[in-house]
């Protein structure tokens, strides 16, 4: 990783994932960077929405919180987290990022406790609307590290759900049809979800790094695409967008 | 239905309607006089025992002084609706210390994280205590609690939560809906005894006007039995009725009116602040040891006559203007 | 009748009832006549609301609609209908005035349809807010005409519930607890109903009127009040302003 | 449950959530120019079959100028949603004659009736001529009909209906609140196939600006599978950008944006004109006798090729400068 970082790369790859005239529930750092980066490349039509109420703004820099005056910025409006979530429920918000301490093999993410859940080692924050947007939301990315302290084989808590069990069990826990996990994007790896399956599985390698090395940091069987590829590079003009103009004072990808 | 799930976390408030309506039918006066320092608000208006929430958005659009003074009257044993609650919870958290119990039950949704900040040292340490009982929900099934009530209702169904261990460990309850046979998630009405509200504009009867986004401050103004406004500015009746429209929550949801500039400080009030990062970094840090902690909290909320004196503390009008400026780049 | 109609005595005792401080869900014509009035006599902060989403405005002139932009001229706040609606639900509303077709005896109210539901000699614009006004409201005020075409024993469609079959049948439907017909207002007498039996019972006889005229143009048999009053008539000052202020084009006394 | 009711009227659009995500899933385009004529919103966005909503309250701020237009175009087969639909539904009214049926379906809450003004004899004899299928409502169980729609939930519970025969000719069912056993009123969710809504200001994109009251605008834009837009004024999206608190339709929910100065009209538009009610009465009065009737829908809605003819046949920019000057008053 030469003339780049991981979180550069990680936000280059998602930024790619998000089309023109798509809309997208982000939350603050890395997700945002990438809408951000998206509507300055391939996508200036992408709609960005906020939980709290912010719809459609021009964003004039990194929001530090999902509320922030800037969320709402030029907004096409500035509503109630009402509307936001039951415009995801309604169906009309194509993709969420999500994130979370814990990951497991169907894209189940745990971000309330790590532990005995009344005793907890770590009490996190608990869903926030992390859980209504993997509910509703019909595509989730999620952008972590990887390492086996995240990627687990069973969650101390299912706070947000991806495939849950697996095939058909979203639909038949009564969540909306045919959403759920659509990437996982990490320092390693870029993954998806098996059609028949719904186990995660590597659709990517970054530059450099092979499915063992991917393996190791996962304590779950990791399942291999029919052609697993190396993840692209992010290009020169993406790194000056990113650099220059998305994320100027490096609050994210300078972590 | 035996295969219908019912959370198995504790329900705080009493969902039911008409115990509601009787207490909104006795609520009277709304075209009363209810301006008064927060001091007076906090000390008439919240009880012991009470369930609280706040509006806003955890450092964005906050009542800080009222629960500053939360803190320092020393309140016991009050419920909380913890839906993106950052700051606001952290502070409450102080109260839970030395053996006093300020919190002792928390919806929570999202709490002891500062978002993209981190983390709070002493709000973790409250909540892996044991010292609080505690039930899990998402941010909209909140709102959705605040606005079945708003609306007069003892639930509302979603399609959020299911499938996972979030509703096993809240109150709601899986339903099947009548119509369409579709396994549902219902929450029960929320009815705060007691909430807190900061906005840009209010009349002295407290009929009030937000900017920006409303996070869920319509409803939860609706729903709760009392509502303590603070405002960044007092203007006139004639000024609201000049611009219906602007009108966010009307005066008959209303107890106290509190005149509090900067209200929102250290957290960020659309189009007049910026939120202090600074300050904010600074709490964070002084959680970590007890001493310093206890210090901070000296310095900040209990050795402090009145919000001014906090503003002085953390520096004054230059940061103010400051913190203007950051706003309107 | 000599210096004052029966229209003007109506609304007249119908201000009278709304104390000050009060809220009232009104409709176009005499209730909001007898809302006008009461705010230019007694009751300054009678707080009006309009179904359609006008809340308190400071009425300019008699609406023509409960929808116009006079229902919202000057008003705390211009709103929806769910928001004045839920308002009353919650149990914030303490008066809504109601009219119909026909009323029984328990103060339920039809203003659907004349004749069979199926083939209608008359179809009438149905519920309209009513049926929610008499759901949610403290109690509710009938203003109409008095005669056996309207006071009848069997409504043909039952649109607006007043206390439906009588004690406690509110509240087993599922209705809110203790809210229910209040006063019936007519040119004839002011009647309300009696707290055990739930039955319409004459208050107070408009001046010159009989018991037994007013029995005389109803279906069902009247109760009595334990003291049968004669209705106050309308004040002079009343008059006045009734005439000057609230209704200068006479649209609704002069009828 | 034996002793719980279900209304016997008949359910005209489907409720299922997922049906209807699927659809507005593949709506897109959001940012679109979406400024087109009236005749050709019309001829592209309603089709024969489709269920049909206005928004506004009966004579104020409608869209009458759509409502004229698909009159002239014989749509066929409506269904129609009648919470407080007073003008509008006398205008459609005028459809169903000489055998041509174009509204088949009514939910009914508020039919017939022009308020104060009266009853509409046409729109009666449509209703009580069996020519079309009836639902009964009242106006609120409506708005939350198409506000669970917006929420994306199948239903939403109520209090009102119970007890009466409003209820039993409705297709709502009696439920027990799964939290206090209490009997509540469940209504289904209302996805109109298309809704049109007059308003103040929109961009080209259809984010729009109501003054005044909104009725149920709120919820029927987000309700709408397909929502035509007709506005007194074409505004920039940078105007749209500059006040994002007045902005109460995001475009995501349009599909036809339709410049209509005076669109409201006879109707009322708050802030800008007050209703005709001349014109209003002579509508009433015309429909008294067919051949009248006949001969003033010829003069006011066939044989007219746009509706700023309509506006000169009714007394032209004079007599508007009066509806100007009394809404002011």
């Amino acid at each position: 990783m030469s003339n780049y970082n991981a979180m550069e790369l990680m936000i280059c790859v998602a930024a790619r994932l998000l089309e023109n005239g798509a809309t997208v529930g982000v939350g603050t750092g890395a997700p945002c960077a990438a809408a951000m980066l998206a509507q300055k490349t391939h996508a200036p039509n992408l709609l960005i929405v906020f939980e709290a109420g912010g719809l459609a703004p021009v964003l004039p820099a990194m929001p530090i919180s999902v509320g922030d005056s800037r969320t709402s910025h030029k907004a096409l409006m500035a509503t109630s987290m009402c509307d936001i979530m039951e415009t995801c429920q309604r169906g009309v918000v194509d993709y969420a990022f999500l994130g979370g301490a814990q990951i497991d093999a169907y894209g189940n993410l745990n971000s309330t406790v790590i532990g005995d859940y009344a005793h907890p080692k770590v009490r996190f924050p608990g869903s926030g609307g992390a859980n209504d947007f993997a509910s509703f939301c019909w595509r989730t990315l999620i952008l972590t590290q990887h390492d086996r302290r995240r990627f687990v084989k069973q969650l101390d808590f299912l706070t947000t759900p991806g495939y849950l069990t697996g095939p058909g069990a979203r639909e038949a826990a009564g969540l909306p049809a045919n959403c759920g996990p659509y990437r996982v994007i990490t320092d390693l790896a870029v993954m998806s979800f098996h059609e028949k399956t719904r186990r995660m599985q590597i659709d990517s390698l970054h530059p450099g790094i092979t499915f063992e090395q991917v393996q190791a940091q996962t304590e779950f069987e990791l399942g291999r695409a029919n052609t697993i590829t190396e993840t692209l590079l992010p290009q020169p003009e993406e790194l000056r967008l990113l650099r220059e103009d998305v994320d100027p004072h490096q609050y994210i990808i300078g972590r | 239905m035996s295969d219908l799930l019912a959370g198995q976390g504790p329900l705080f408030a009493n969902p039911d309607p008409d115990a509601a309506r009787a207490f909104f039918r006795q609520k009277k006066g709304a075209l009363n006089n209810k301006l008064m320092p927060v001091s007076e608000a906090v000390a008439q208006f919240i009880h012991n025992g009470d369930y609280l929430a706040s509006g806003g958005f955890g450092t964005n659009r906050i009542a800080t002084a009222a629960l500053h003074e939360i803190v320092r009257q020393k309140k016991a044993d009050l419920g909380f609706a913890g839906h993106t609650t950052t700051h606001d919870f952290q502070i409450l958290a102080a109260g839970n210390r030395h053996g006093h119990r300020l919190l002792s039950r928390i919806d929570a949704a999202y709490i002891v994280g500062l978002e993209a900040r981190g983390l709070s040292t002493q709000a973790r340490r409250l909540m892996e205590s044991g010292d609080v009982d505690v039930c899990e929900w998402t941010n909209y099934a909140l709102a959705c609690r605040f606005r079945a009530a708003a609306s007069g209702i003892p639930f509302l169904p979603l399609r959020s939560m299911l499938g996972t261990d979030t509703l096993k460990h809240s109150a709601a309850k899986e339903i099947l809906c009548p119509f369409t046979g579709r396994k549902l998630t219902a929450v029960p009405a929320l009815y705060p005894d007691v909430s807190l509200i900061h906005v840009h504009e209010s009349d002295c009867h407290g009929n009030a006007r937000i900017k920006g986004i409303t996070v869920a401050d319509y409803d939860l103004a609706r729903a709760s039995k009392r509502l303590i406004i603070t405002a960044e500015r007092i203007v006139s009746t004639d000024e609201i009725r000049s611009n219906p429209n602007a009108t966010l929550i009307p005066a008959f949801c209303v107890d106290a009116v509190c005149h509090v500039p900067f209200g929102s400080y250290p957290g960020n009030m659309p189009g007049e602040y910026f939120s202090d990062e600074q300050h904010l970094k600074a709490w964070l840090n002084a959680e970590r040891d007890s001493d310093t902690y206890e210090k901070f909290l000296t310095t900040y909320i209990y050795n402090v006559p009145n919000f001014e004196t906090y503003l002085d503390r953390c520096g004054g009008t230059a940061r103010l203007a400051e913190l203007q400026k950051l706003e309107h780049l």
